[in-house]
């Protein structure tokens, strides 16, 4: 295991990815031999734990140099000979901030959340689900990206059923049948891929060498790549494929659910991107019209549903899928302004649904119960947390200043290059957005305030201090996200350029007299599309 | 002609016997008309030339396996008549039946393939011994078939076959002694040690059914 | 023409090649000799410690053998019984079988009532039995290791005939394996009445090259063998016994069952079918494919509707069985043969193709995977049966639900955390999830179907896979979030004790279970080494 | 002096800050003095930009977007610069950004100063500053903004920072629903702004204004006629026009100083500014367009605003009319008279609204009509002012509002006689409301309880009345006709405007228009006498239920939103949870029954058991032999 | 050639039916006994399968085989019968379908 941490060819000589992901899960490992006479133990040990993968992962953003468009701090082990294997980590600008956020989020909600109960297998699944999602992000090999993948949803499930609310049962199992029933035709097209795609000299799940490649027949890339497109679809999710989340969102445990949102959906967001596009130029090109049209419906359903969910924490699940909907409209675009704004937007939903979940899992605290119907009038009594749910419902509702709004905007600009009338569509839930997002901010913060709703109590400092990071980062991303975008665009050019070369797709160029007409750009893949 | 003759009245006990198996009410008179078949094959064995096999079949089966039959019977207590119904599996009427006829089918089938496939009659053993045979060439019908030519192959091809034999049997002594030691409980050492048949240990995974 | 004179030579006898076999039945017998002969009955751990050594011996003898021979096959007895890599690696297996099973039922036979002697005896000759499966070159060796085997295995089942459960399914078992043991016999009348031999190699030489397509007799013999050995595998539809047998037999039996006794299976399985009719290939693996269908589909779909988490591990096992026999199926290319003709040094000499070398060692794989992840669940079902055992017998009356009816695992997180821990790492690997053995060697199976392009039967296979996790989960979501809130404590009476106890555990039994959760782990985690070997393993058998 | 501009925003948000921080240590009246001396230094900077501005030579051509001289962008950062997609977070400091600025930040600053007094004894005093101070920043982003992505920041901004003060007295569940209608209601008219961006963007290439301006020439006729035409939805939903006027009425709700300021003065302009700012992408189907939309706009609500009982909702009617005269002289192609009437009715609707709240606090927050009378005794400065605005309002020479609407009928003339006749028809009522308005409140007879004590309001609510009512009485000066170098606005505005408007009337025409608009006014105001001074009209012949419930369009809409609107919804999100999780729960029920129905198989019964192995192997060696022979 | 010959064909049919009749006799008996015996009958005709065989090849390994077989049924009848003696020590009146509480 030590010469897993022997980096090679990266900026600097500490194999910063690998400890990325080993701090967490020898955290894990530690936390989980404490002695059982100090369960206290647990969460701080495990919070520092994760606290330094967050510093790391702080380190890692320093040193990334945003000029380079290749894969960064590399660190390549061979694992598996026989089958072509290798422990082939890297970062790049798409998944550094994906990275960054992982490593945050999960000691901030560590530090922050009560679990209530038995605080050391839930810590140590913490910090695996920590270990397990940055190893997602930064795996350049097939093989460990679906371990990555799949391991992930272990501690998640655990933490639902373990720590969750009273369904959690039903959502705990119905989240991992879910999305593994989605994976499972992922392994087979990620075996399918590098058993056919493998060069002469042998076979090999490298994503670099699958993807330089482009050795797959048309119609096998196109049955591989939907199979890859099902499991992320499953996974971001998009509708009608998204029935899990509410489920797992609601019965999961607040750090669960912050973890889930702000973390694992974005695994399938960026699989479509760097496991979509990357290996399958031709293939993302052929299916992109029923990506997009299922990405747009997503926005309109996820939020007419969300309008009428009556339980708090279903509606920002839901909305969640209208977000999700956004990024893979963006990333179908394929223009440098959709897919950077699509990747800030990951990281953005991750700021602004992770703080709503943690938001109302502090109301839940309070409550007990998250029905709209049983709140009312909360601003009165508890205006700090009436502020900043607002603050970021804002954020969540694409208010220009806020972080939300950058990745949304890119995304819809970018998209309206490529895709007019989708956008079109999609740029309606912004509308819907407000309305339902506003519409339970009435419900359950204004109007006249029963009486347990006047003993709610503000929020404390300690919960202060776990919504700061996030608060902050909601208003200096949306003020100035330049320094994520900076890194995003290499990166993102350098993946489209790929893309454009091997497709045959063509972003028209800026001040072409297309649109209102539309169809144009669009109307040869849309015929395509059966 | 007196070959198909034997054959027919072999063959005939034979059948009849194993229907009789079938059919018999009584353990006892199955395991007789089991005899009868028996005794039909170690004629058919003479037959075929397997003089050997066909005295070893009479000793070992009729003397030794249907007298083991007869005796458990005999010991259980089991010799009344019983049921001839399908009880409580009528539809085991239907998958016998497509088991007999579908086999049946098969069978024909495989008869009619039988005397294509041995028109060029070939084997390993005989590829082994460097002989061709050829189209034309009748097979072989007359071969050692004596005590040292089954000795022969015994202790050669088989040698490894014949000792594990042994492992066979002596697994089979064990299993028979160990069980039916078991099976009358109370002089087994450990069983002695448990104060015999009492409860916890008959609380297996039904206990209501045991208990009937 | 005159008559075949078969000169007689005494065959070689190669003792070497011999020498595991002979540890174990020599152990038996030197057991049960000393026991029946010793003035008082022997103490418990002596036959347990035995048996243990014997398995490791055995083991032992057979990885030396491995790093020795080089790989190279060594026929003896006249091409009886070879030992290759093949039979080596499954040999070390069944050592490894027989040392956790015999580590598990220290505990437990006292539970069952089984005389510890007798039980170590049969189990060392059981495993015999399952060592000739695995080098046996010859149908009727084959026959004759596979009764030993399973000879054995009806008694080991009934030693606890106490429990009517176990009468049962120790009848049970034995009446459909005297059943398909006839099917396979007659299977072997027919192989044997097609090409005149019953050596594997022999009847893989005599039909290479030759187009018997229509050579009925051979095919229905194949058929048969598929029967009887598909029986031992607990294929669909020959696993009807599988669920009611591994529920009524003690469970230590059961992880022996459902590890050794399928690998031994399989071994005889890939044997047959990859030496003696590798040139059918295009007629079997179609059948092999639709097996492996019905197995993965009837396992998965219910094992999710169980209650007893015994025998939901017994449907979960059939649907193991299917994912080898869809490696077993990969042959690769429709229409090619198995193996090929190739020139080494001058001397033409049979391989297996690639993709047969692929499927063969991806089933072998998944096997030895497999094999430890059953016996370390079973291994905790043991455990576990003891404690509810004691449980009931503390509560003072029978407790109406069965030993292992899932309800009573409500709430294991809690009582015993560790071994929740290490049952839920298990039930996962066995579920498919990455870092495990499982996950691996589902990948491995995965791979060998893709290479022979049976891009149904893997989506298929993994279909099934997720549709069985669903039955995994219920036990973890039982032991982590039992259906009462987690702090009502009046459901089963083994939930009353509310606090984790670490101690009452048989040290034997958490060995065992640390040893099958290590190896699920490390060959999860590191598989490279496994997967050499079984390639190696596949790459040296005898054709 | 122009680079400090960015201190003209910067010290509201600084007070935002300060306020978020400190607000509640700092207390009543501190912190609404903090915001006010914010305001009044932004206000101060605009002077000193404005002076600036001024210094900088018109008359120099070239300059970005060949524009005049006076054109300045003040890059602050780069704020999404990605793949070709420049928006800088600037802001541009030329003529018409900075007669926005001084209104903005003058009327601001008198406002912020009246709710010091207005808000007195409010718990959430320092919270209702915080509001105002942000909102002022996002008007000045949003006047200042030097892309239409800034523009649109303040935009956004505005219309939450309206949310947030509409629904200031959140548990007044009116209040709340007002604040939440008025936002989602403006997100209609974003979703046309972001829509216009995007057109612009992939047409043009840019999104800065100076860019913009470069290259609408070349737009295709289509594609700019799109975009004006969603420019025209976007400053629609802002501005409040038909038909997305809805929430302006509601939006009463919000404590007066927010009506004035936020609802009279400065955000519902956002849209004429944001018009006036891309005219040279409008095109004349778009300009004839939106002619139509404001005529009908400014006589729909001047004849809602006929039959209003509420102090405040007379007031909301009548902005929505002034408004939509804003967008007959966008159409019309007259922008200065736009800006001039946007300049001129911040001035006096300011004022009005202010006069109204300071009767609304005097009488103990009464706001029915019907229930006042007769207070110019009691409140006589009030009084007074409020009568200045009256004039104002109501086109009385020489007051302010005589000048503006009078230009704006001369340009609606010019356009489309109709257009004129309708907009003559709505000054009528104006005059005519409005006097209704100023009897029934501080004329005719006390129709309030003496227990309500009214009062007349403290100096910080009386000083900004004052000024107000000065700048509502003179604010024509900017803007004086028929001697050209009076015309200092429109001179001053020139270099932005693509294509500046030249009235072609003669000028007797422009006379006799004017004359007959004066009439106009007169003939509303004497009837107003007739009727609600001198009775000699009954009334309740003037108030038809029909005007009273805005010819029952907002009932309309809110009847179907609530309605079949919100039944389509939940039909969504039953067929969500029925069809969509029903299947995937179907399908796993499916299995699972599958697995029951096989069960039976699995019978426990020996014989069935070997049945499944014989027929199994009756079934493997047909199926081989098949194959064997085929 | 002429007439009637007994060629290995009949053998085989024989044996078949043997062993069909065997098999059809475990699938309709109950009684544990007879089932056994039923075994026993398809045994041989597996047996006379295998003389038939060695006698059309000249092979007397078929001969051989058959002596294996004959000790494989004698090894499961032995245990075999260990087993039913127990089963019906338990309950004597016990049929193969009495043994069914496992299932599902």
């Amino acid at each position: 295991m030590g010469a897993l941490f022997a980096a090679s060819g990266s900026a600097s000589d500490f194999p910063l990815l690998n400890a990325l992901i080993f701090v967490p899960a020898v955290g894990a490992l530690v936390v989980a031999l404490l002695p059982r006479s100090r369960p206290d133990l647990a969460r701080p040990l495990g919070t520092l734990f994760a606290a330094v993968g967050g510093a790391l992962a702080l380190a890692l953003a320093w040193q990334f140099d945003a000029a380079d468009a290749g894969f960064q701090f590399v660190s390549q082990q061979s694992w598996i000979p026989a089958l072509g294997i290798s422990w082939h980590v890297g970062v790049d600008g798409i998944s550094l901030w994906l990275v960054v956020l992982t490593s945050l989020v999960v000691p901030i909600v560590l530090a922050g959340v009560d679990p209530h109960h038995d605080p050391k297998p839930y810590t140590a699944w913490m910090l695996l689900l920590q270990a397990g999602s940055v190893g997602a992000f930064v795996a350049l090999d097939l093989f460990l990206f679906f371990v990555m993948f799949e391991v992930v949803l272990v501690p998640m499930y655990l933490l639902i059923a373990g720590w969750g609310y009273e369904g959690r049962r039903y959502a705990a199992t119905k989240f991992f049948i879910y999305t593994m029933a989605g994976s499972a035709l992922l392994l087979v097209a990620i075996v399918a891929t590098a058993v056919l795609g493998s060069p002469d000299s042998g076979i090999t799940f490298d994503l670099q060498t699958l993807a330089e490649g482009q050795l797959l027949g048309e119609n096998t890339a196109r049955l591989c790549f939907v199979a890859f497109a099902i499991a992320f679809l499953v996974k971001v999710p998009v509708v009608p494929l998204h029935t899990w989340l509410p489920d797992a969102h609601t019965e999961a445990p607040t750090a669960g659910s912050v973890v889930l949102a702000a973390v694992l959906l974005k695994l399938g967001t960026y699989g479509l991107l760097r496991f979509g596009l990357y290996l399958f130029p031709e293939a993302s090109d052929w299916a992109a019209p029923v990506l997009v049209t299922v990405g747009v419906v997503g926005v309109i359903w996820g939020a007419i549903t969300a309008a009428m969910q009556r339980d708090l924490k279903r509606l920002v699940a839901y909305s969640s899928v209208a977000h999700m909907g956004f990024i893979v409209l963006g990333i179908f675009a394929f223009t440098a302004q959709a897919v950077g704004g699509g990747v800030i937007q990951m990281v953005n939903h991750g700021i602004s649904t992770g703080a709503l979940f943690l938001l109302v899992g502090m109301l839940y605290e309070r409550r007990h119960t998250r029905q709209i119907d049983e709140l009312a009038g909360i601003q009165s009594a508890a205006p700090v947390y009436a502020g900043v749910f607002t603050l970021i419902m804002l954020s969540s509702v694409g208010v220009p200043g806020l972080n939300g709004f950058v990745g949304e905007f890119l995304i819809l600009i970018g998209s309206f290059d490529t895709r007019p009338v989708w956008t079109i569509i999609a740029a309606t839930g912004v509308i819907l957005a407000a309305l339902y997002l506003l519409w339970a901010y009435q419900r359950v913060f204004h109007g006249p305030p029963a009486a347990a709703d006047r003993q709610t109590a503000d929020l404390r400092r300690g919960e202060l201090l776990t919504l700061a990071p996030f608060v902050i980062a909601a208003v200096a991303l949306g003020v100035y996200p330049k320094p994520l975008l900076n890194a995003v665009e290499p990166a993102a050019d350098k993946l489209l350029e790929h893309f454009e070369e091997y497709s045959g797709f063509k972003v028209p160029e800026l001040g072409d007299p297309v649109v209102v007409d539309h169809g144009d750009s669009t109307g040869e893949h849309d015929e395509d599309d059966h | 002609m007196v070959e198909v003759v034997v054959f027919a009245v072999a063959g005939a006990a034979c059948l009849v016997g194993a229907v009789g198996v079938v059919l018999s009410r009584n353990p006892v008179h199955a395991a007789l008309m089991l005899v009868m078949t028996l005794f039909g094959i170690a004629v058919l064995f003479v037959a075929l030339q397997a003089h050997f096999i066909a005295a070893v079949q009479v000793i070992v089966y009729a003397g030794a396996i249907v007298v083991l039959f007869l005796f458990v019977i005999m010991l259980l207590g089991v010799d009344r008549a019983a049921e001839l119904s399908l009880g409580a599996l009528p539809a085991q009427r239907w998958t016998a039946a497509a088991f007999g006829l579908g086999g049946a089918a098969v069978l024909v089938w495989l008869v009619a393939a039988v005397d294509r496939i041995f028109k060029g009659a070939h084997s390993y053993e005989l590829e082994r011994a460097g002989i061709v045979v050829t189209e034309a060439d009748a097979p072989a019908t007359s071969y050692a078939t004596d005590v040292s030519a089954i000795a022969r192959s015994l202790f050669s091809d088989y040698v490894y076959a014949f000792e594990l034999t042994s492992l066979l049997l002596i697994v089979a002594v064990i299993g028979t002694v160990i069980l039916a030691r078991r099976s009358y409980g109370a002089d087994g050492r450990r069983a002695g040690q448990h104060g015999g048949e009492s409860a916890p240990a008959e609380s297996g995974a039904t206990p209501q059914k045991a208990r009937q | 023409m005159g008559q075949v004179e078969i000169a007689f030579e005494a065959p070689a006898v190669d003792w070497w090649v011999l020498t595991p076999q002979i540890i174990l039945v020599g152990a038996a017998l030197g057991l049960l000799l000393v026991a029946s002969l010793a003035p008082r009955a022997l103490p418990d751990w002596v036959s347990t410690i035995v048996s243990i050594a014997t398995g490791a011996a055995a083991a032992i003898v057979a990885a030396v053998q491995w790093a020795a021979w080089d790989l190279a096959p060594r026929p003896t007895l006249n091409g009886a019984f070879v030992s290759d890599g093949f039979s080596l690696l499954l040999t070390v297996l069944v050592g490894a079988g027989v040392v956790m099973t015999a580590l598990v039922a220290h505990s437990a036979l006292d539970r069952y009532d089984m005389a510890p002697p007798e039980f170590a005896a049969l189990l060392l000759a059981s495993a015999a039995g399952a060592v000739v499966m695995a080098g046996a070159n010859d149908l009727i060796v084959l026959f004759l290791g596979l009764e030993s085997l399973s000879i054995a295995l009806y008694v080991l089942i009934a030693l606890a005939g106490r429990r009517a459960s176990a009468r049962e399914s120790a009848m049970k078992y034995f009446v459909l394996g005297a059943f398909s043991s006839a099917f396979f016999l007659y299977g072997i009348a027919l192989v044997y009445g097609s090409t005149g031999s019953t050596n594997l190699s022999g009847i893989g030489g005599f039909l290479f090259g030759s187009i018997r397509e229509t050579d009925y007799l051979l095919l229905a013999g194949i058929a048969l063998l598929l029967v009887g050995l598909g029986f031992k595998v607990a294929a669909v539809p020959f696993h009807f016994w599988a669920p009611d047998v591994y529920e009524g037999a003690p469970s230590p039996v059961t992880g022996y069952l459902a590890s050794i006794a399928k690998a031994a299976g399989f071994a005889a399985l890939a044997r047959v079918l990859y030496v003696a009719v590798a040139e059918q290939s295009t007629a079997w693996a179609p059948i092999l494919i639709g097996l492996a269908f019905a197995t993965l589909a009837v396992g998965a779909v219910m094992a999710i509707c169980q209650n007893d988490v015994k025998r939901m591990l017994a449907y979960s096992s059939i649907s193991h069985a299917g994912f080898v026999l869809v490696g077993l199926s990969a042959v690769a290319g429709s229409g090619e043969a198995a193996r090929w003709i190739v020139r080494v040094a001058g001397e033409e000499s049979l391989i297996l193709t690639t993709g047969a070398t692929g499927a063969v060692s991806s089933a072998v794989f998944y096997l030895i995977a497999y094999s430890f992840m059953a016996l370390g669940s079973f291994a905790v079902l043991s455990v576990l049966g003891s404690e509810q055992q004691s449980a009931d017998a503390s509560a003072g009356g029978a407790d109406a639900s069965p030993p292992h009816a899932l309800s009573r695992y409500g709430g294991l997180a809690r009582r015993r955390p560790v071994l929740a821990l290490a049952f839920t790492v298990l039930l996962l690997a066995q579920a498919g999830v990455p870092l495990t053995a499982g996950f691996v060697a589902k990948f491995e199976v995965i791979r060998a179907a893709i290479d022979a392009s049976g891009y149904v039967l893997a989506a298929v296979a993994m279909v099934t896979a997720v549709v069985s996790a669903f039955a995994y989960l219920r036990v973890v979501l039982a032991m982590y979030a039992p259906e009462d809130s987690a702090d009502g404590d009046d459901s089963a009476p083994a939930a009353r004790a509310g606090r984790p106890r670490w101690g009452g555990l048989p040290l034997t039994s958490v060995f065992a279970i640390s040893l099958a959760v290590a190896v699920t782990v490390v060959v999860g985690v590191l598989p490279q080494t496994l997967l050499e070997w079984s390639r190696d393993a596949v790459l040296s058998i005898i054709l | 002096m122009v680079e400090l501009v960015w201190l003209i925003p910067a010290l509201p948000l600084a007070g935002f800050a300060v306020l978020l921080l400190a607000g509640p240590r700092l207390g009543e009246p501190r912190a609404g003095w903090l915001a006010t001396a914010a305001s009044a230094g932004s206000f101060l900077f605009t002077l000193v930009t404005f002076g600036g501005l001024l210094g900088l030579d018109s008359a120099t051509t070239g300059g970005a977007g060949g524009h005049g001289g006076r054109w300045f962008v003040s890059t602050l950062f780069e704020w999404m610069p990605i793949g070709g997609l420049e928006v800088d977070a600037a802001l541009l400091v030329d003529p018409l950004s900075m007669t926005m600025a001084l209104f903005v930040t003058g009327v601001g600053t008198l406002i912020h100063l009246y709710s010091v007094g207005y808000m007195h004894g409010d718990p959430k005093y320092s919270k209702f500053f915080l509001y105002l101070n942000l909102f002022l920043f996002s008007m000045l982003m949003l006047v200042l903004g030097e892309n239409l992505v800034v523009t649109f920041l303040g935009w956004e901004g505005v219309g939450t920072c309206s949310y947030l003060l509409i629904s200031f007295w959140h548990e007044r569940p009116t209040a709340a629903t007002a604040g939440k209608k008025a936002f989602v209601t403006n997100r209609i008219g974003d979703f046309g702004f972001m829509i216009a961006t995007f057109l612009l963007w992939t047409t043009l290439g840019t999104v800065s204004y100076a860019g913009l301006a470069a290259g609408a020439p070349a737009l295709a006729t289509g594609t700019a006629t799109a975009v004006s035409l969603l420019l025209l939805l976007a400053a629609a939903g802002k501005s409040a026009q038909l038909p997305l006027y809805v929430w302006l009425p509601d939006a009463m709700e919000g404590p007066t100083p927010v009506s004035a300021m936020v609802h009279a003065a400065t955000m519902v302009t956002a849209g004429v500014y944001l018009l006036v700012r891309l005219n040279p992408v409008l095109t004349d189907t778009a300009l004839l367009i939106i002619a139509i939309v404001g005529a009908a706009t400014a006589l729909f609500a001047a004849l809602a605003a006929v039959a209003q009982h509420d102090i405040k909702k007379v007031l909301a009617y009548s902005t929505v009319s002034q408004l939509g005269y804003m967008f007959l002289a966008i159409g019309s192609g007259a922008y200065v008279a736009a800006i001039f009437h946007v300049v001129t009715h911040a001035f006096f609707k300011g004022l009005l609204f202010l006069g109204s709240g300071s009767v609304i606090h005097g009488l103990g927050d009464e706001q029915d009509m019907r229930r006042m009378g007769a207070l110019r005794a009691v409140m006589p400065v009030t009084a007074v002012t409020f009568i200045v605005g009256w004039l104002a309002i109501a086109g009385v020479p020489p007051l302010s509002g005589f000048w503006s609407k009078d230009e704006i009928l001369l340009a609606a003339w010019e356009q489309h006689r109709l257009l004129w006749a309708v907009g003559l028809t709505t000054a009528l009522l104006t005059a005519y409301y409005m006097s209704r308005q100023t009897f029934l409140v501080f004329f005719g007879g006390q129709r309030w309880d003496d227990s309500a004590h009214p009062h007349e309001s403290p100096a910080t609510m009386t000083l900004p009345l004052v000024v107000l009512a000065g700048a509502a009485a003179i604010g024509g000066a900017v803007n004086l006709p028929l001697v050209g170098d009076w015309l200092v606005l429109e001179h001053f505005l020139e270099p932005v405007l693509a294509d500046p408007h030249h009235f072609t009337s003669e000028t007797w025409e422009k006379l006799l228009l004017a004359f007959v608009a004066v009439l106009a006014a007169l003939i509303g105001i004497t009837v107003a006498i007739a009727a609600w001074l001198r009775s000699r009209i009954p009334t309740d012949k003037l108030e038809p239920a029909l005007l009273e419930n805005v010819f029952y369009f907002d009932s309309t809409v809110s009847n179907f939103v609530g309605g079949p609107g919100t039944k389509a919804f939940e039909a969504a999100a039953t067929a969500d949870r029925r069809f969509v999780d029903g299947a995937v729960n179907g399908v796993a029920r499916l299995v699972r029954m599958l697995g029951e129905a096989v069960r039976p198989l699995q019978s426990g019964y020996l014989r069935h058991y070997a049945s499944g192995v014989a027929v199994g192997a009756i079934i493997l060696v047909i199926w081989l032999a098949l194959r064997g022979v085929s | 050639m002429s007439g009637l010959e007994v060629t290995t064909g009949w053998y085989l049919t024989l044996g078949a039916m043997l062993f069909l009749i065997g098999g059809t006799g475990l699938l309709v008996r109950r009684n544990p006994l007879i089932m056994l015996m039923c075994v026993e009958l398809m045994l041989n005709g597996v047996n006379l399968s295998f003389i038939a065989f060695a006698d059309r090849f000249g092979d007397v390994h078929g001969h051989t085989v058959v002596l294996f077989v004959l000790v494989v049924a004698a090894a499961e009848v032995v245990v075999g019968l260990g087993l039913v003696v127990a089963v019906l020590r338990a309950s004597p009146r016990a049929t193969a379908d009495d043994l069914s509480a496992l299932k599902g």
